[in-house]
């Protein structure tokens, strides 16, 4: 039966969306991929030889090998569940992101509260587990990363406000798909000057939704033992690390989609596309490892401050530009 | 494929848990050079661990002190296998100059398996390097041997 | 001819009534004949006004019922009119799913009081007063509703004052407040009456809509929406809202926010949008939604500073309202159906929220956060609940909480942009910003009662009974079930109430005779309602499935691959599974609630400092917080109204 | 006269709330809430008022001797009946509260009768 | 922030300034300290390095093997604290710290330098020419062990064989060749014969070889116990122990008087078993040497002298309780048998200073200057004579006691109170009528010895100031007697 057939190349199509690209299998390697970046570019920074790219893949193969060990005060299916659903969760939002000219595989399923929304999953989901392992250290790590959370939200509300508006116009709209068509016909959003501060604004979110310094003060490993990660060994601490790359990975590709859509590429999409993401991506993660190489950790409630007003005051200088038409 | 991996990457991705059991900081801080960018040993994948559940080589320095003794013993317990002891100076494994206190407890052999002695007081940063390498290697063998 | 159906609303609120009656009568002494026509009474009405889902939802008729048969004579009414349109029946479906799980609930919940023939007494007759409340078509009849429904609650919430002298502080409030409230609603109907010479709403808004806007009626639209709107529990009127459930057993607090303020909501949805029909008025749309504004960041903000779980949601509840208030009060079709579902979907995970607060205080006898910690090993079926309302109340995809929080952030950013007013986006922002500081309180209560460590006081603790269970269990199940499946939700649930809504001369022409509303110049209105965006919840569910079968399979299949995982021994405590404490000998310590966000409330401790001292606890300031407000509202409506 | 019956019931009100806003004794609360119902009572009572109405009864004369007088509107009574019934009712359970508060708290001072605040 | 910055972006094109260790040899800065290098060959098993070494590091193993002893070297790494020292005590410069710092072993014992080579046995012990010798102390400066004491001004050399690793350093280093390995002759203990077995001998005797009995009035020492430190010579208050060659005829008992000899020699016993008891012990300390003839060496004196204390301690009280049953102490005349016939008799001048209290080596004399009351306790007393020599008035005297002089001292609280008070006034009334005190000559060097001899403390000596209390001055004369350049007299005062 030729539909039946059609049905089940449609599942696979699915499937494969899901599972290899661009869901967990790319979502997981690019991520680790622009972590090991990350950590040479900042060794090189700081005049040092530094890990080779491929090292995050090591930590993170080396990790699946150790034993997992439970502590007596965790609850175990929470405690082994967790990281699981973060990572889940976190391969399901490249599915959403159109990216220079590929439309996205499910463009129409989510729009950008939703992605915004979606974001907190893996955040939630490191502070359920660490909560769950029982520590007092990872109860300090979670209140941390939970003010965090508190910080980075309210400029990434603004930045996202800011570009419905802009792109929609009088009538707004959230819809992922919209903002890059926008972007074709008007240009990358980046290239609006009003849009600069909010992009300014974005870049500086990225430290904090990823948890690098400066705005590593959850996973603080000289103060606080690494926080909600204090009692993860083994397996569950691999799928932690991977979290967190692949979260580098999606912010990276969501400040693509915000801001940087607008380069078309005509028939060469396909190729010019994938260097352009991966360029893109990389220019990304640079700006990251170099506040990273500049600064040392902020205290928590400084981080906050900065993310209400100097972060959140350029994402309203943005808005209220964008909002009068500019 | 997997295992041999996971066996590999043994050796390129230690973390450290350092122990200070009354050290009087010379090691420590010649184990902190070694992160420093002359000797990066983050070119082998060498991380300091903030929790020893994370750790894979626990660095003891200090003549293991019997205030410090319990609480060495319990981190030890608490680090994931496969896992490596490696004693930095001499105070560990001898006591040094402490020895025959009645506040000194060392040799750490007594209380635990001593995989890397290395020696020195303190040891050069290269030195710490290469028995922080040795233990690399020793972890692959312990994980092959969990198998 | 009169279907039978019709009878059904009638029947259920006074089968309620009656009930009450006979548990006083009978019930005082028997367990089992009081819980008995209690448990009947509650099954009756839910199914009557569930049942009623089918001829108004389904076939969009508007049931009216005149009692006695008085029908209207002449164009003007004078009967008591019951009047069930898809707005009511909406409320009222709310009531009887609240009730139904508060009185399979209590069963066990309430078994260590005394007293229980009183208890229930009061119950059905709040439960009864509720659901009159959204089923009458009379504006005195609503009042009646209004007094007896405070009356009921301030009784249940002292109820348990043997234990709690508290509740009694709780009560006090909650009656003088309320009764301020009441004595408000009550001069609006008295100048209603005034300027219309009819309690009948349907009449009262054609009569409005032809004659037009006097003082006389604007002042009594200001009296009546400060009424309803302590009766609703928003800013500035909300302080008695956090007192009373903080105190109440948690079976009656579930009966508070699921009911109680919203009766409050749908008396201000009928007063807004069907009686008066302002809400084609800015100025309106601009007071609700900045009243909601205020709410939900006052409500949230004050939970975040709580030691007390149900304290805590308490203010969540009023922060919710706000929410509901806010969207409502955008005027759009979008906001309101955002309004009415996020309505919808705080009955749910509000009602399974306090139900959790309920079950933990059977357990532990206590719901100090400081006090708690660690349930999650002993309570694990209640701690899942729990974790499904957090996240559903949170807004974390793909629980209810999110579809419509969802619809309100489109509805409110839409209507900022098309009226061009910046108030809107701050609106907008604070909206979203409060859901993450919702989050934030959540994950405190998550942290210190039901994950961390477990203190040695609660080493004994036992799961609470089934009968106890199952009234969660269908909670949390119908929270998913509204995240999932929002749109059915939205097309079939909410739909017929904000039709009903939106065009008050069905409404009018049902209860007056047809015509009636034209000729008095209420227009039917067509509805223009469309999604700004995308979100399929079922088909990121059905993704995350895969994936994390994907994922398990895997980890199941290559389990030698890995290294090996290390259980602890139960009962044992040995070093390996012990808690890391930089190699001490683990005890217990965990990190109670209030030490939690610390950053955060350094950073803002000048607001906390205000916003705390402000919730004095003093009745007279209360009671001055809403006479300032009643008079905000008062200068407000004259200002820009007339 | 009748506008000097809204003015009072609104005097009324307003004394019945500043009571209740300004007296720290709960009894006194107690008493704002009467004297604002009473207020709200008097109101709803004279919007019924007509100057020289009767009595909204029809006597068996009336009818037949057709002299259908004007008369009163009677609901605005049934209303303040139905309203004093209710305020009695609230009163009742109000210092019945203050009864309790006085046996548990050792006193009936609103600023000492506080403990859930913040 | 922005010099961090330019910083930053200047060193991302900049090489790496890591030092590629593994890949790339990186040597040693000079004159670093690193793994020790040993040549057994130069060693001359001084012992040196052990001594100076502060954790122990270094331990020392001999074996006898056929042709002489085999000595080992075992220098731990892991116990070492890298300072050099051995390498600068050695004097033969066997050991060395090289500048390799690889020192890493998965197993400690790979971290343990050692080297072993076979010393032939050298024949005899290090013995003085004593003529030749210029005491110049060069042989006890080199001595590894500190086996060699020389004082220049007593003109004094002495060798603890103990500690005498027989290295031959102190034989090569003497400028006079006055040192060379000889068999030793013998030699022991001699009593001269003017013992009064007051037992301070046996009492300095660390390995309990001598046996004094002082009822019984004998004398016995067991040669093949003693050591020949010759404590007991230097404690001897008569000067009639001496050390000489003995041989086999030497008599080893001495015997004064026929007196009987009440009670039995002190055990012997556990003196010599003390010294196998440690022997066991010390191989089970941390770094103690594993051979016998280490262990001997070894051997702390504590026990070996405690046991005969107690030997003899236990002898005194069997004395005692022989006493008591004698009427002694009821008072009655001494008997023949009574050993308390002779004592220490106290003369007219006493001036109740209480030199003789210090001084007494038995503890046996309580002066109370204040009730000018002098007491001895004749249970303790030795008649050593110590106190009479030391008496400044020269009024102490061993004499035969006689029956009052017994009783009092039996007694001591025995003299009348009006008697008391009459000795006081008189001892009042002495410095008033005769004005007389210390006189103060020339040629003081203000050494202030006088000042430390003061028994109370009146003179006191600051720079080139010397000052006497004249009221608090006792006129005991003990400031005349120990003034080392005779200037001070007692005499009439101006």
């Amino acid at each position: 039966m030729p539909e039946f057939v059609s049905n089940l190349l449609n599942i696979l199509l699915v499937a494969l969306h899901v599972l290899v690209f661009p869901g967990l299998l790319f979502a997981a390697v690019g991520g680790l991929l622009l972590a090991g970046i990350d950590r040479k570019v900042l060794a090189r920074m700081q005049r040092r030889v530094g890990p080779p790219i491929v090292q995050p893949f090591y930590d993170f193969f080396k990790l699946m090998g150790k034993e997992t060990i439970i502590p007596a005060a965790a609850r175990p299916g929470i405690y082994q569940a967790a990281p699981i659903i973060g990572m889940v969760s976190l391969s399901l939002m490249m599915l959403f992101f159109p990216i220079f000219g590929h439309s996205a595989a499910f463009a129409t399923k989510a729009d950008l509260i939703v992605i915004l929304y979606l974001l907190t999953i893996p955040a939630v989901a490191l502070i359920i587990g660490g909560s769950a392992s029982g520590s007092p250290f990872a109860g300090v790590g979670i209140s941390r990363e939970m003010v965090v959370m508190l910080g980075y939200e309210l400029p990434l509300v603004m930045v996202l406000l800011t570009v419905a508006k802009k792109v929609g116009g009088d009538t707004m709209t959230f819809a992922l798909e919209d903002i890059a068509v926008w972007q074709l016909a008007n240009g990358s959003l980046l290239f609006h000057w009003s849009m600069i501060p909010a992009a300014i604004a974005f870049l500086l979110i990225i430290p904090a939704e990823v948890g690098t310094q400066p705005f590593d003060v959850a996973e603080a490993e000289t103060e606080i033992c690494e926080g909600p990660l204090i009692e993860y060994s083994g397996a569950p601490l691999a799928i932690f690390k991977l979290n967190t790359a692949m979260k580098m990975f999606v912010m990276t590709a969501l400040f693509q989609v915000l801001f940087l859509g607008g380069i078309d590429l005509g028939k060469y999409w396909l190729l010019g596309g994938a260097v352009l993401f991966v360029i893109s991506a990389v220019l990304t993660v640079l700006c990251m490892t170099f506040i990273h190489a500049i600064t040392a950790r902020l205290k928590v409630e400084h981080l906050f401050k900065f993310y209400w007003t100097v972060v959140a005051g350029l994402a309203l200088v943005s808005l209220v530009l964008v909002w009068f038409g500019l | 494929m997997f295992k041999k991996l996971i066996a590999e990457s043994m050796t390129k991705s230690p973390w450290i848990y350092h122990v200070n059991t009354g050290s009087c900081n010379g090691c420590d801080i010649e184990l902190v050079a070694c992160l420093t960018p002359r000797y990066d040993v983050e070119r082998y994948g060498f991380k300091l661990a903030g929790t020893p559940r994370h750790a894979d080589i626990v660095v003891v320095s200090g003549p293991i002190t019997s205030q410090s003794k319990d609480r060495l013993i319990r981190t030890l317990e608490q680090v994931p296998n496969p896992h490596c002891v490696v004693t930095i100076g001499s105070c560990p494994q001898s006591g040094n100059v402490f020895k025959g206190s009645y506040s000194v407890e060392a040799p750490l052999e007594k209380f635990c398996e001593v995989d890397v002695a290395i020696a020195g007081c303190t040891p050069k940063p290269e030195a710490i390097i290469e028995g922080l390498y040795k233990a690399a290697q020793i972890l692959k063998k312990k994980r092959e041997a969990m198998q | 001819m009169i279907q039978f159906y019709e009878h059904f609303p009638v029947i259920s609120v006074m089968g309620l009534f009656l009930a009450a009656f006979l548990v006083e009568i009978f019930g005082n002494k028997n367990k089992t004949i009081r819980y008995g026509i209690s448990l009947i009474a509650c099954l009756a009405a839910a199914a009557m006004t569930l049942y009623l889902i089918i001829p108004v939802f389904r076939d969009g008729k508007i049931i009216s019922y005149w009692m006695g048969g008085w029908a209207p004579e002449g164009g003007y009414a004078f009967g008591i009119g019951y009047e069930i349109d898809g707005l009511g029946l909406f409320f009222g479906i709310l009531t009887s799913i609240t009730f139904l799980m508060s009185v399979i609930f209590s069963k066990r919940y309430m078994e260590r009081d005394a007293h229980l023939g009183h208890y229930y007494t009061l119950f059905l007759m709040l439960a009864g007063s509720v659901l009159g409340l959204v089923f009458t078509g009379d504006v005195f009849n609503l009042f009646i509703m209004i007094e007896i429904m405070t009356f009921a609650a301030v009784a249940l919430t002292a109820f348990r004052h043997g234990k709690h002298p508290e509740a009694l502080e709780g009560a006090f409030k909650y009656l003088v407040l309320g009764s301020i409230g009441s004595s408000l609603t009550l001069l609006g109907v008295a100048l209603l009456y005034l300027s219309t010479h009819t309690l009948n709403m349907a009449q009262i808004s054609a009569l409005l809509s032809s004659q037009g806007f006097k003082p006389t009626t604007l002042f009594a639209f200001a009296m009546m929406l400060s009424g309803l709107a302590v009766k609703s529990f928003v800013v500035p009127f909300h302080t008695p809202a956090a007192d009373a459930y903080a105190t109440a057993p948690a079976s009656v607090s579930t009966l508070f926010s699921g009911m109680v303020n919203k009766a409050g909501i749908y008396g201000m949805i009928r007063l807004t949008y069907i009686l008066f029909r302002v809400m084609d008025r800015e100025s309106v749309m601009l007071l609700l939604a900045l009243i909601g504004a205020l709410t939900m960041f006052v409500g949230v903000t004050m939970a975040l500073a709580q030691h007390d779980f149900k304290r805590l949601l308490a203010f969540h509840s009023i922060s919710q309202i706000g929410y509901v208030l806010m969207s409502v009060g955008l005027g759009s079709v979008l906001g309101l159906y955002g309004g009415l579902f996020h309505a919808l979907n705080h009955t749910l995970f509000k009602g399974l929220l306090f139900l959790t607060a309920g079950a933990v205080y059977y357990a532990t006898g206590t719901t100090n956060l400081d006090k708690l910690g660690g349930l999650a090993k002993r309570m694990p079926a209640t701690t899942a609940c729990f974790l499904v309302g957090a996240f559903a109340i949170s807004g974390i995809p793909p629980f209810n909480g999110f579809a419509s929080k969802w619809l309100i952030y489109q509805a409110a950013y839409e209507k900022a942009v098309q009226s061009g007013n910046f108030v809107y986006v701050i609106i907008t922002i604070t909206a979203l910003l409060v859901s993450v500081m919702t989050l934030a309180s959540f994950i405190k209560v998550t942290s210190a009662a039901f994950l961390g460590q477990q203190p040695a006081s609660l080493k004994e603790v036992k799961e609470v009974p089934f009968s106890m269970q199952l009234p969660m269990f269908i909670m949390s199940a119908l929270c998913l079930i509204c995240g999932l499946l929002y749109r059915p939700v939205l097309t079939y649930l909410v739909g017929p109430a904000v039709s009903a809504a939106m065009d008050p001369s069905a409404y009018i022409d049902t209860m007056m005779g047809s015509g009636y509303a034209i000729t008095h110049g209420v227009l039917p209105s067509s509805m223009g309602f469309a999604m700004i965006s995308a979100w399929d919840p079922r088909f990121w569910l059905l993704l995350f499935i895969i994936v994390t079968c994907a994922v398990t399979l895997v980890a199941v299949s290559d389990a030698r691959t890995r290294g090996p995982v290390s259980l602890p021994q139960p009962g044992e405590t040995d070093a390996k599974h012990a808690t890391f404490f930089g190699g001490e000998k683990s005890t217990h310590s965990h990190v109670s609630g209030s030490d939690l966000f610390w950053g955060f409330k350094k950073d803002l401790k000048g607001y906390f400092h205000v916003i705390g001292d402000l919730h004095s606890g003093r009745t007279n300031d209360y009671a001055l917080w809403v006479v300032l407000g009643v008079t905000v509202i008062m200068l407000f409506t004259f200002i820009f109204l007339s | 006269m009748i506008l000097v019956n809204y003015i009072v019931s609104i005097c009324l009100i307003a004394l019945g709330l500043y009571v209740m806003c300004s007296k720290r004794e709960l009894i006194k609360i107690v008493i704002g809430m009467g004297i604002m119902d009473y207020g709200i009572n008097m109101l709803i009572v004279s919007i019924g008022f007509h100057e020289n109405g009767t009595a909204p009864i029809y006597t068996l004369a009336d009818i037949i001797n057709g002299n259908l007088s004007f008369f009163v509107d009677p609901i605005p009574q049934a209303l303040t009946l139905t309203s004093i019934v209710i305020g009695a009712c609230v009163d009742a359970m109000a210092l019945s509260l203050v009864i309790m508060i006085k046996r548990r708290y050792k006193t009936t001072d609103a600023d000492e009768v506080r403990r859930l605040k913040g | 922030m922005f010099p961090f910055a330019k910083k930053a972006v200047s060193n991302l094109f900049k090489k790496p300034s890591t030092v590629r260790f593994p890949e790339v040899e990186s040597p040693a800065k000079p004159a670093y300290r690193g793994r020790i290098v040993y040549d057994a060959e130069k060693c001359v098993n001084c012992g040196m390095c052990i001594k100076v070494c502060s954790p122990g590091a270094i331990t020392r193993t001999v074996e006898e093997v056929e042709g002489g002893e085999k000595i080992t070297y075992d220098i731990n790494l892991t116990s070492c604290t890298f300072c050099g020292t051995c390498q600068d005590f050695c004097g033969t410069k066997a050991i060395s710290l090289s500048d390799d710092y690889h020192m890493v072993a998965e197993d400690p014992k790979d971290l343990i330098v050692s080297g072993s080579r076979i010393k032939e046995k050298v024949a005899g012990r290090v013995t003085l020419k004593q003529e030749d010798c210029v005491y110049c102390g060069l042989c006890a400066r080199t001595c590894p062990e500190n086996a060699i004491t020389v004082d220049r001004a007593t003109k004094t050399w002495k060798i603890n064989y103990k500690e005498c690793v027989q290295c031959g350093q102190c034989i090569s280093k003497c400028p006079k060749k006055a040192l060379s390995f000889q068999e030793p002759k013998a030699q022991g203990v001699i009593n001269g014969g003017d013992c009064v077995f007051c037992t301070l001998c046996s009492k300095k005797c660390p390995v309990g070889a001598l046996t004094v009995d002082r009822a019984g009035k004998t004398w016995e020492i067991d040669r093949s116990v003693c050591i020949k430190c010759g404590l007991c010579v230097s404690s001897c208050p008569k000067h009639t122990l001496v050390m000489g060659d003995v041989d086999d005829n030497t008599p080893a008992r001495f015997e004064k008087s026929a007196a009987p000899v009440k009670s039995a020699p002190a055990p012997a016993a556990p003196a010599k078993e003390a010294p196998a008891a440690p022997a066991k012990e010390a191989p089970a300390s941390g770094n103690a040497p594993k051979t016998p003839e280490n262990a001997l060496k070894t051997v702390p004196a504590a026990p070996v002298a405690d046991s005969p204390t107690k030997a003899q301690k236990s002898a005194v009280s069997v004395n005692k309780a022989a006493a008591a049953a004698a009427p002694v102490l009821s008072g009655l005349i001494p008997q023949a048998e009574n050993s308390w016939d002779t004592g220490v008799v106290l003369g007219p001048d006493c001036i109740y200073c209480g030199l003789c209290m210090r001084k007494c080596p038995m503890e046996a004399i309580t002066v109370d200057r204040a009730s000018k009351s002098w007491q001895i306790d004749r249970e303790k007393c030795v008649w050593c004579g110590i106190c009479v020599s030391g008496c400044p008035k020269k009024t102490l005297k061993i004499d035969a006691l006689s029956a009052e002089t017994a009783k009092e001292a039996a007694v001591p609280e025995a003299p009348a109170p009006e008697k008391n008070a009459e000795a006081a006034s008189q001892a009042k009334a002495v410095p008033a009528a005769a004005a007389t005190g210390v006189v103060f000559g020339e040629g003081c060097i203000y050494c202030g010895a006088c000042a430390g001899a003061c028994p109370v403390g009146a003179i006191s000596v600051d720079g080139s100031e010397w000052s006497i209390d004249r009221d608090a001055c006792i006129q005991c004369g003990a400031c005349v007697g120990t003034c080392p350049m005779g200037v001070l007299s007692i005499g009439p005062l101006e």
